[in-house]
């Protein structure tokens, strides 16, 4: 029953992967960073339990506190990153946009 | 089964090495390293070695993100396109890889127990463990006693590259084009995220107390001085995002983490000093105590200590330094 | 098997699909928002699936201790981060795609 | 077939040593470069570790006082545990470079030849 779900956990991890790889925008990769870092903690924990080595826990603990200060290490990025377009960008002009937004064109919104 | 997975996991971390690095924006390139360093400490476990995988769990998923970003802030983050193909760089690339892939052919199979890497002084250091040191853990015992000489260079290293980023972009360094003053919102923190702040807070204390444990137990379960330096710089980097960058450094200034980066190292020295005072070689621990084992022990609880205060105070000096830079 | 088998097989069975389910959604789903959505809400759950299926296996042991450390930890942060990156996202103006939009894009 | 999945790790760390060699090389934006040459020593960790892996083995870390069992080797985890947290440093290192480098010339990549910005600092 646990390889089964270790299996699982695997596959999710190469789809958070494939959606990390293709972005398109930069909160895409960050969401697929942090769920890479749950199912990786995840992953983890049921290799422990197939070894049957309960210390290989401590990693997973491990990761999940480091995997939250890297998606907050993110966040302040985005901030500073806001900052400093604010500060660069003449006012009025629009600022702060992802920066890669969806590149698919969404019809029909400007003409409503 | 563990094979299949680390195959199938090494095969993500090519696939995420050549994103990471076929990727325009930078940011995505720090991404996707974030997530090539989880999957090689994944690797690193399945390989057996619990005690790396801790390290680059902290230290390169963790730590180096951080760094990664606080520089991208710096320096922006799109990567102009190449003008014309890199010929010369790709001819190298293309000779070196014949080479490598010449001498890999002859590696031995994985696993194998009868490679000069086993037979050598591996096989020795499991019945010197249990006669000397007496601990479970054969890496603590290596690193710290055996190859104590090692990890003190390593230790030095660590100390030096302070330094020198240090003298780069440290609070004396000189700071090139200047910018008109954002200080105030840039040392802001996460504060208006309260929901972050909050969940942020209650995790201080256990990350804190979890590098303690990674500290001090790290003779019996995977863990020691590096891992938990790099946990507890983790923690009050935690703090200065939730708080704003000052705010992590009223609690420990910079001033006394430069005293933790050198005062750790002269620790480490220090303990071989006092060997070498009372009799011994330098770093042989036996002298310390009556009791060998116990001396043994107790030298490296020492030089432990000793690396975890040089690498949490190096770490965050860096960090401290690179998140001020943006600030002036 | 004892009745603590079945309940603890079950339960990874049901982690390792809502993990799966999640996965899925992350990838197929057409914007930023609805993918954080099918992804922190499985998180949760499945999370909280196999990391109880682990526990009932170790029974009452140090790793159990562990494993419910784990699972608050991940409990608590796992929320807040899928909080912070839709805040983050909506706030740089990246706007969530409209039902009528994705209406009008399968129109020819 | 079955000798390439019996040394799958080193053919792993082979291709890995060279797209961290290919960006170090032939990249020009400096960061790139750190960030393949971050790879280049996950590829030499990846190696080490691999080589110290004895089949059957467990962690080097002795479970209840059974000395008997099969170990992997400790040695090249040892080394490579101090070469990750040397890594780091020397990546700060580099990026504190880069963000010098930056300031002094406006630009991170090594295409043509730099020009100083007037008014800005040279580096001293």
């Amino acid at each position: 029953m646990m390889i089964g779900a270790a299996v699982a956990i695997a596959v999710t991890m190469f789809l958070a992967l494939l959606r990390a790889l293709m972005g398109p925008s930069v909160y895409d990769r960050v969401l697929a960073v942090n769920m890479f870092g749950t199912k990786t903690v995840l992953l983890l924990s049921v290799v422990a339990h197939i070894a049957g080595r309960s210390d290989y826990l401590d990693l997973a603990l491990a990761y999940a506190l480091i995997n939250f200060i890297g998606v907050l290490a993110v966040l302040e990025f985005f901030r500073l990153r806001k900052v400093q377009q604010t500060k660069e960008a003449p006012p009025g002009e629009a600022v702060g946009a992802a920066d890669e937004v969806d590149e698919r064109p969404i019809p029909g919104e400007g003409g409503s | 089964m563990t094979g299949i997975l680390s195959g199938f996991i090494l095969s993500l971390a090519v696939l995420t090495a050549l994103g990471a690095m076929r990727a325009r924006n930078l940011f995505a390139s720090v991404m996707l390293m974030g997530i090539f360093s989880l999957l090689m400490a994944a690797e690193f476990l399945l390989l057996d070695a619990p005690d790396v995988a801790l390290t680059e769990a902290a230290v390169g998923a963790g730590i180096s993100t951080v760094l990664l970003l606080s520089a991208l802030a710096l320096t922006g983050e799109e990567e102009k396109p190449q003008p014309r193909p890199p010929w010369i760089g790709l001819a190298a690339v293309i000779i070196v890889t014949a080479i490598v892939f010449y001498a890999v052919k002859d590696k031995p199979m994985l696993g194998d127990p009868n490679t000069p890497v086993q037979t050598h002084v591996a096989a020795e250091y499991f019945p010197m463990t249990r006669e000397f040191v007496d601990i479970p853990n054969v890496v603590t015992a290596v690193l710290a006693s055996f190859r104590g000489y090692d990890t003190l260079g390593e230790v030095i290293v660590v100390l030096t590259a302070a330094i020198g980023v240090l003298f780069l972009i440290g609070p004396e360094a000189p700071v090139g084009r200047k910018s008109p003053p954002t200080l105030r919102q840039a040392s802001e923190g996460l504060k208006h995220h309260q929901p972050v702040r909050i969940v942020g807070k209650i995790a201080i204390p256990f990350i804190l107390l979890f590098a303690l444990y990674v500290q001090f137990h790290g003779e019996y379960s995977p863990g020691g001085g590096f891992q938990a330096g790099a946990l507890f710089a983790a923690a009050i980097i935690l703090y200065g995002l939730l708080e704003g960058r000052p705010a992590a450094a009223s609690i420990i200034p910079t001033r006394i983490l430069r005293i933790m980066a050198a005062g750790g190292a002269l620790i480490y020295g220090g303990v071989g000093v006092v060997t070498l005072v009372l009799g011994g070689n330098f770093l042989e621990y036996t002298v310390l105590n009556d009791d060998p084992v116990v001396a043994q022990q107790f030298g490296i609880i020492v030089i432990e200590a000793g690396v975890g205060i040089t690498v949490a105070g190096v770490l965050l000096a860096i960090y401290h330094a690179f998140a001020a830079r943006g600030e002036t | 098997m004892t009745i603590i088998d079945w309940i603890s097989g079950a339960l990874g069975v049901f982690g390792g699909f809502f993990v799966l389910v999640g996965g899925i959604g992350a990838l197929r789903m057409p914007d930023v928002y609805t993918r954080l959505h099918a992804s922190s809400l499985t998180d949760t759950l499945g999370s909280l699936c196999i990391l109880g299926a682990l526990m009932l296996q170790a029974g009452l042991s140090l790793a159990t201790l562990k494993l419910a450390a784990i699972l608050i930890f991940l409990l608590f942060t796992s929320p807040v981060s899928s909080y912070a990156l839709g805040n983050a996202a909506l706030l740089s103006g990246y706007e969530p795609r409209q039902l009528r939009t994705l209406e009008r894009e399968k129109r020819p | 077939m079955n000798a390439f999945l019996d040394a799958f790790n080193y053919w792993v760390f082979a291709v890995l040593l060279m797209i961290g060699f290919y960006a170090v090389m032939a990249r020009h934006n400096l960061i790139k470069k750190l960030l393949g040459l971050s790879v280049f020593q996950a590829a030499v960790f990846l190696l080490f570790i691999s080589m110290g892996k004895v089949d059957g083995g467990t962690a080097p870390i002795i479970l209840g006082d059974n000395w008997d069992a099969v170990f992997s080797n400790p040695l090249p985890q040892v080394l490579i545990l101090t070469a990750i947290v040397v890594g780091i440093s020397t990546l700060a290192l580099g990026l504190a470079i880069v963000v010098r480098i930056k300031e002094a010339y406006g630009r991170i990549s090594d295409i043509d030849a730099p020009k100083v910005k007037s008014g800005a600092d040279t580096p001293s």
